[in-house]
């Protein structure tokens, strides 16, 4: 009998390397799996390069991971925030390279890295310094820049209910990036807030389709002050 | 140098051009207080770059959930009629020009229409684009909504942008404090006018050719 | 108060024009919108390019439109069928263009349409006759052809439920091109089983949400038996 | 011309070889009945690429559902932990890699692992694609199960295709009647034989050289 559900968080990211490509969910805390984040700060793999839609809000999550001098790059759409300290301060030292996507770009280079798409083209970003050095072509009168699938090796996301398929659904905005990244890793890892038996998610209400997910892990609501996200 | 505008004025005029009906993206900042202001009796659904259409008000008390929040990472309520989707079918609602209207705020705009609203540029600036871009190019009609002078007296509608650009070509209704511009490729024309002004007076503090 | 609501499927395509280009939805008889297609023939609109998976089966539905010699040109992935003699007829006198597209192309093809991606790279069909005089890359090693969006002026599609916004939510595999076409057309008509008030469908299930579709027509499931698919 | 192993056998035979937990396109024909032989203590999720995971057996009686079919158009069941999507995410599921193993038709497959199966490019046939050429290039791994030789005695595994090819390089492990071979850089070997054969044998009935 399948199953993908994983006892722990730190066992659920435990094959995380130095140097391995990690997609994060999130867009600021919604949706942000800030346990299975806590758990690769805890075990310390480096040289990541992190895929997330900010780059760290305050001192934990991502940014605790930032700090932690864990990442060599991040590919993001919008890392300067009120609360973004961490970030500014390593990528004004030129301690963290940074790759600055526009955010439908962002997302629309992680679903062609899921869909066998290699390369796409988008008027986004035409005429700007984001699409300086890119190729650009002029189709049916409007002019579009040539953009290119993103992968990496694992995706951490948060969802709201899973079973030990991989099936998923989320909450509210909180589903954001979750099921594209589940596409473009290698392996995904998903930490839902239940698990539930088979066939209690309605076949056509599931948003992530359990082939897209390798492991689940129930993260129970009741944590620490101290690893919740802002 | 401020006109005769307040900045609740300027949304409040902004909000009377929003017809029923229109499917409507309100950038961060003085573009969202637009939604304080839509006329009630006209149906308009707000779409939410992070994965909503059927955005309601700000959230207080305890309605706020901090799975359902907005662009600007402000906690907000649901309508009847909502849809979330997630961030590729989000931006692909955008980028497809299925949006009516997007809002937004700018450091710049050209008598073209392009815009910028991103990056000063300025050394060691931290630049973050978020979903700018993408609004810039996606929407059917682009409004902006600014006030026109910055506070050290500059004009924000220039000849040609010298802040790095949003998009190119892409504005075409312009909101400020003084006046209201519409951009076409006869030029700028001043719709409406405030506090008693004329376009010969806005010709002369914005140093720009108009039309009336 | 927006309203979408049609009351007839005659007014819901009243103003397809000659030589309109309309998406069709289904895969077989599977959300086939068998009574607007129906409408469109007593309609009359002539010299109209049609992208559908199929094209036509027996002598109903797009079959019966082929038949009126409606249609100039069809774009889709699987002609030939045990029942396509209309098309495989009207195919070899040469009175119809065939444009010929992978499945997965043609899906790919039309989201692109309605995402304003105006082309990609894909691995499918390179190296085949499919891919014959159009750019190929090679591509991180691999290689890939380059496919234009599809966009159209109508799309006639059927889903289970709608409301008067548009919001539409689908049944089991006659979701299939729906909620892709609707979004490539500028004028979306989907005829649905029932129309439902607002806020009936969870906002977490909806499939297509209301801002793709112009029209919402409700068509009983009591069609005469001359009208439906197979 | 057919070999010792029935219709029945080799789908008996190609389903062996699929493991625990795989994610399955079986194609539309005799890839199909497969799925009748999986063995039961296995769970083994179908994909059918008009929109669905977790495909159960054929519908009969009041099962049938025309809204439930496969991408043979026959209706189908649903089995408990079933997904439905659009036809743009099937697809980018298939072309994605995400699919563990397809197995398929073919007219021909080559040496090298060219697969022709869609189109006999003869005069006057009417071509049609479906999903054949994203099934080739998608899954992790494609099996073709077919008989060795067609109905006039030629050999279907042939040096190079002659029919219009579906993908170039795409296939792995042939299931035939007469044998089972796989495909790799160095060449096509024979896993398993059938009815006493031996690869000398094959050798001469192919006119192929083949690794044992």
């Amino acid at each position: 009998m399948i199953s993908k559900i994983i006892g722990s968080v730190a066992e659920a990211i435990a094959d995380v390397r130095d140097g391995s490509t990690v997609m994060i969910g999130g867009f600021g805390s919604a949706g942000q799996p800030v346990e299975l984040i806590d758990a690769l700060l805890e075990q310390g793999a480096k040289d990541l390069t992190v895929v997330n839609n900010n780059a760290g809000n305050g001192t934990t999550g991502l940014a605790a991971l930032l700090q932690a001098r864990r990442v060599r790059k991040i590919i993001c759409s919008f890392p300067r925030q009120v609360d973004s300290q961490v970030f500014d301060g390593l990528y004004r030292a030129g301690e963290l390279e940074l790759e600055l996507v526009p955010q439908g770009t962002l997302a629309e280079r992680i679903r062609a890295g899921g869909a066998g798409i290699a390369g796409f083209f988008t008027p986004t970003g035409y005429g700007t310094m984001l699409a300086d050095g890119k190729e650009t072509r002029r189709i049916d009168g409007r002019d579009y820049v040539l953009e290119s699938a993103l992968s990496a090796d694992f995706a951490l996301i948060k969802a709201h209910r899973g079973d030990r398929l991989g099936n998923l659904v989320y909450r509210k905005t909180a589903r954001n990036f979750g099921p594209l990244m589940v596409g473009a890793a290698s392996v995904a890892i998903a930490q839902v807030a239940s698990i539930v038996e088979v066939g209690e998610l309605d076949p056509e209400s599931v948003v992530t389709p359990g082939i897209y997910v390798q492991r689940v892990v129930e993260v129970s609501s009741h944590t620490p002050p101290s690893t919740q996200g802002q | 140098m401020r006109g005769p505008l307040s900045r609740a004025d300027m949304a409040r005029r902004a909000a009377q051009d929003i017809p029923e009906g229109a499917y409507v993206n309100l950038g961060i900042g003085l573009p969202t207080m637009i939604s304080d202001y839509l006329p009630p009796d006209r149906e308009i659904i707000l779409h939410t770059e992070n994965g909503m259409l059927g955005m309601g008000p700000v959230a207080v008390g305890d309605q706020i959930d901090p799975d359902l929040i907005n662009a600007g990472k402000i906690p907000v309520t649901e309508l009847p009629g909502a849809a979330y989707f997630h961030h590729a079918d989000s931006f692909a609602m955008m980028r497809g020009g299925h949006l009516d209207i997007c809002v937004l705020g700018a450091f710049q705009v050209s008598i073209t229409g392009d815009l910028a609203n991103w990056h000063t540029g300025g050394e060691g600036a931290i630049p973050a684009v978020g979903g700018a871009m993408d609004l810039a190019i996606g929407a059917k009609e682009v409004f902006v909504i600014m006030e026109l002078f910055t506070r050290d007296g500059s004009c924000k509608l220039v000849p040609e942008c010298t802040f790095p650009l949003t998009g190119i070509g892409c504005v075409g209704t312009v909101y400020t404090d003084y006046a209201v511009f519409t951009i076409a490729s006869d030029g700028v024309t001043v719709v409406e006018a405030f506090g008693g002004l004329g376009v010969q007076d806005l010709e002369k503090s914005t140093g720009l050719s108009l039309r009336g």
